[in-house]
């Protein structure tokens, strides 16, 4: 294969090479454990707590509100579990929402099966929760609002703020799944009221397996992990130190170029939508039209199926991902696309393009040359489409 | 994750089409499931003269209905009506677990098909 | 510092160039997610695949009995809670000893508040359980023995297959936190039926922040992190693929050279006990005469406080370890230590010195060289001491 | 983790032994917790004309034993009471939250020291 086109940023994407120059030394030099005392445990500890005050940095948090994890899924888990297990006297009722990412609904089926009790609220067709769902859904028992920042398929942010300011004034804390947000958008955890959000790394051009999850001060979480007395007594388990190292150096690109890359994503994200509105008949745009993450594109095309869809683009050298159930291994398309209203055939036909760090306007050319060409050829094998082209 | 045969049955499926005034037609599956495919049989002498197919669905569904076809030509419908959906399996090389799915409803489109076509010639 | 001799390997251990060389293609060139089905999402897949083989073979286990984790600790964590909570319809009785990693203490103690009944095996002065206490320790409720392969501080090997038998006998899962003994002891876990165990990539010079579980098929055990379908629905999270090449590359040059390793290390570290032995008075040597790590010595020289000892060590370039509870920021000294019957003031003046890979007798003699004039620099200065001196 | 100033009180300890015939000795903590201070004194004319000290324990505990017995040396006894641990942490550019008991140690050993030599001659 000659061309390859990486359009799937929000799966994963590629550490960046300022971030692994960071990391090679901790492989090869500064190996040491950060718990010993002797000088190079030191050094490892040294830049363990360098790269928690770029996480803090980043967010608007103090360093000691930052604990080092393997990953988004489990700080995710460990807010869940956390906080209903360390605040089971004052109450059993958790808030998210429908469109929240596995690490945290399957969390809550887990909760529920332990006696807690769940309100998942309802998003409307761009994948917003309404204010006014949130605020009828809160009760006395309720101790934690969990609502994500931005939707990993369908790119929808919600409206982070004004939740903070309903869960401040009622005194329940919230919890947000940041892990898409990182390095897109503006975060400060004190301005908007959020009292814990996890992070991924290897979202925003950082390494596999390390995350963090901030906590705010005085907040009642037990632990996840226990054991030896890591991350102050909180996480146990010898530091990942070079991927924290990647962590570190990432999340601060990623936050120092904010502007500049949304400016670039925005422009080719423009270009690439309008192409395929344009090109492509029957295609819906799914997610909020302006509310969304800059890199994010997320289409249905009616008659055929999604996995069809991305095997044809990864032999024209484009990496791309669906929320059709193919793909998924499971029966039911995405949760996401079934919750702001899609129908299941509809949603069987979906593509989620995400533009990234890398991606250039000849790529969004290349795509709108290739796709259009791809959609026809399955729609052309699709016995639902016989019927449009008949006129019925 | 598919095996070469799959792929090359993805990537040029043979017999995809209509057959107009087709003698059977047999549509299985559905849309709310992400599967639907559609036969379509030519019969003389009770013996499958053409076939062609049209599928909605993932990768290995077109490859199945792709290869289905392929093995029904030519053949009598008794023949025809004793192909299995492990035999699909076994002449692409194997299918993922989760994929497995798709041979049945191959298999249950050709007895489809030739089910209508008993139906509307009265052989039944 | 010119000087600078490696002495803790049982602390973490510097990833070895073979493994560093297949973990960075990783991050430049296979940075794919491994459950996407584009090719370079199908590449990512194959070296996951590939590590979990490797895995499997080092411990004469299936490929699908592997799981990959965050470390010893989220591996020692899962068995644990994992068991316990899918198998309380069983029985609530656990059996471990009282010289496990904390990773496994705590999380006992965690179970304990909520109605587990946790029996702590003692042990003997070499560190070893008794096999009458565990048969006596065993009930009717008893669903899962946890006792380690190897003890990190004074390297105590377990008799595990006498254990393994047992619990097979009486049908009770039994899981071994081998974090300390993988490349150093062999191990097959069908001949020594051990139904789950725990390691660490960063004990056997593989890089930190990955681990592994193996899970005997069958077993039944709940999940740990809840959230994507990764590690067949096991466990959630996008695999640290980088993390888990260099898991399986290490596991393999660790058990490919198990013997030469084994037969270098028990050189240099006979050669180390003995002149350690012989040229510093009132000292004893920790742990199992025999049946120990053959990496691991570990001392207690009277009169004198570990982490003086250490930070003496490390002004010469020696990096070494201390069972003192000044290391450990607790008040009391190593469990382990006081497990073996040491009284406290005795147990404070610990040394651990853990050979490996880079070692050499050079390094020995210079230990053999700097360390008797510390201990004694030290002792001329310990109040405890002048009583000796005088005679008393 | 520590200082400087404490790195060089540890590597470098001033004034310590034991002095012969001593006006005063002190002796606080115990071994069971890893930390023993030995603290011995000369004393002229209320005056602390010699200290030496011996130490069990931790960097910092040999290193809040070094700086206190400089700081006591030459001054009178009534001055010396007043050695608090806060001015003994100030005086090594501060200590890890987990060490500050070995400056509350190095006080108690200057006033144990002194409570005996008080007593010893009777100027209680
Ligand atoms: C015996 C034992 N178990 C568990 C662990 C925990 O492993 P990790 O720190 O990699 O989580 C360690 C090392 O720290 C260990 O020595
Ligand atoms: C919104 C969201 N939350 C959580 C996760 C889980 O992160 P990780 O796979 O790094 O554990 C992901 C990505 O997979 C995500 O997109």
């Amino acid at each position: 294969m000659n061309k390859r086109i990486y359009l799937d940023h929000s799966a994963t994407t590629k550490v960046k090479p300022e971030v692994l120059e960071e990391m090679l030394p901790v492989y090869t030099e500064y190996y040491g454990n950060p718990s010993s005392i002797y000088s190079f445990g030191r050094e490892a500890k040294k830049l363990v707590d360098q790269a928690r005050m770029r996480v803090a940095k980043a967010l608007g948090a103090l360093p000691e509100e930052i604990f080092f994890t393997a990953g988004g899924s489990e700080s995710d888990n460990w807010v869940l579990k956390g906080v209903s297990y360390a605040n089971k006297n004052r109450g059993n009722h958790i808030i998210t929402t429908s469109i929240e990412h596995h690490a945290v609904l399957h969390t809550c089926e887990q909760l529920e099966k332990e006696g807690f009790e769940v309100t998942y609220l309802p998003v409307d067709n761009y994948g917003m929760i309404r204010i006014e769902d949130l605020k009828a859904a809160i009760t006395d028992k309720t101790i934690l609002i969990s609502i994500m920042y931005a939707n990993n398929e369908i790119g929808t942010i919600q409206p982070i703020e004004e939740i903070g300011k309903i869960a401040k004034e009622r005194n329940i804390y919230f919890h947000t799944d940041a892990v898409q947000a990182i390095g897109n958008v503006k975060i400060d955890v004190k301005a908007q009221n959020i009292d814990m959000l996890s992070l991924s790394a290897h979202k925003f051009y950082g390494p596999k397996g390390v995350g963090a999850l901030y906590i705010r001060k005085g907040t009642k979480i037990a632990n996840l992990i226990t054991g030896g007395g890591q991350e102050r007594g909180r996480r146990a388990g010898t530091e990942n130190v070079p991927g924290i190292v990647g962590l570190g150096k990432a999340i601060e690109l990623a936050t120092e170029n904010i502007d500049s890359y949304n400016e670039k994503l925005l422009k080719l994200r423009t270009k690439l939508i309008n192409g395929v509105m344009e090109k492509i008949p029957y295609t819906r745009l799914n997610g909020h039209p302006e509310k969304r993450l800059p890199g994010n594109a997320n289409f249905c095309f009616e008659y055929i199926e999604g996995e069809s869809l991305l095997l044809n683009l990864d032999m024209k050298g484009i990496a791309a991902s669906s929320g059709s159930a193919c793909t998924s291994g499971s029966l039911d398309p995405s949760h996401v696309l079934l919750a702001i209203g899609l129908p299941h055939e509809i949603a069987h036909g979906s593509l989620r393009l995400t533009l990234g760090d890398e991606n250039t306007e000849e790529d969004v050319d290349y795509v709108l040359e290739v796709l259009p060409e791809i959609v026809q050829r399955l729609r052309d094998m699709s016995p639902l489409y016989e019927k449009v082209k008949g006129g019925k | 994750m598919y095996s070469e045969k799959v792929m090359d049955h993805f990537t040029s499926p043979r017999n995809v089409g209509e057959i107009e005034n087709a003698d059977g037609i047999g549509e299985v599956g559905n849309a709310k499931c992400g599967d639907i495919m559609k036969i379509y049989l030519k019969i003389e002498n009770d013996i499958i003269k053409d076939v062609k197919f049209k599928t909605f669905g993932c990768g290995a569904a077109v490859a199945t209905s792709s290869i289905a076809t392929e093995m029904i030509k030519g053949k009598t419908i008794e023949e025809a009506l004793k192909l299995t959906n492990k035999a699909v399996v076994e002449a692409l090389d194997g299918l993922p677990p989760q994929k497995i799915h798709c041979s049945v409803l191959a298999e249950e489109a050709v007895k489809a098909a030739i089910e209508d076509y008993k139906k509307k010639h009265n052989k039944q």
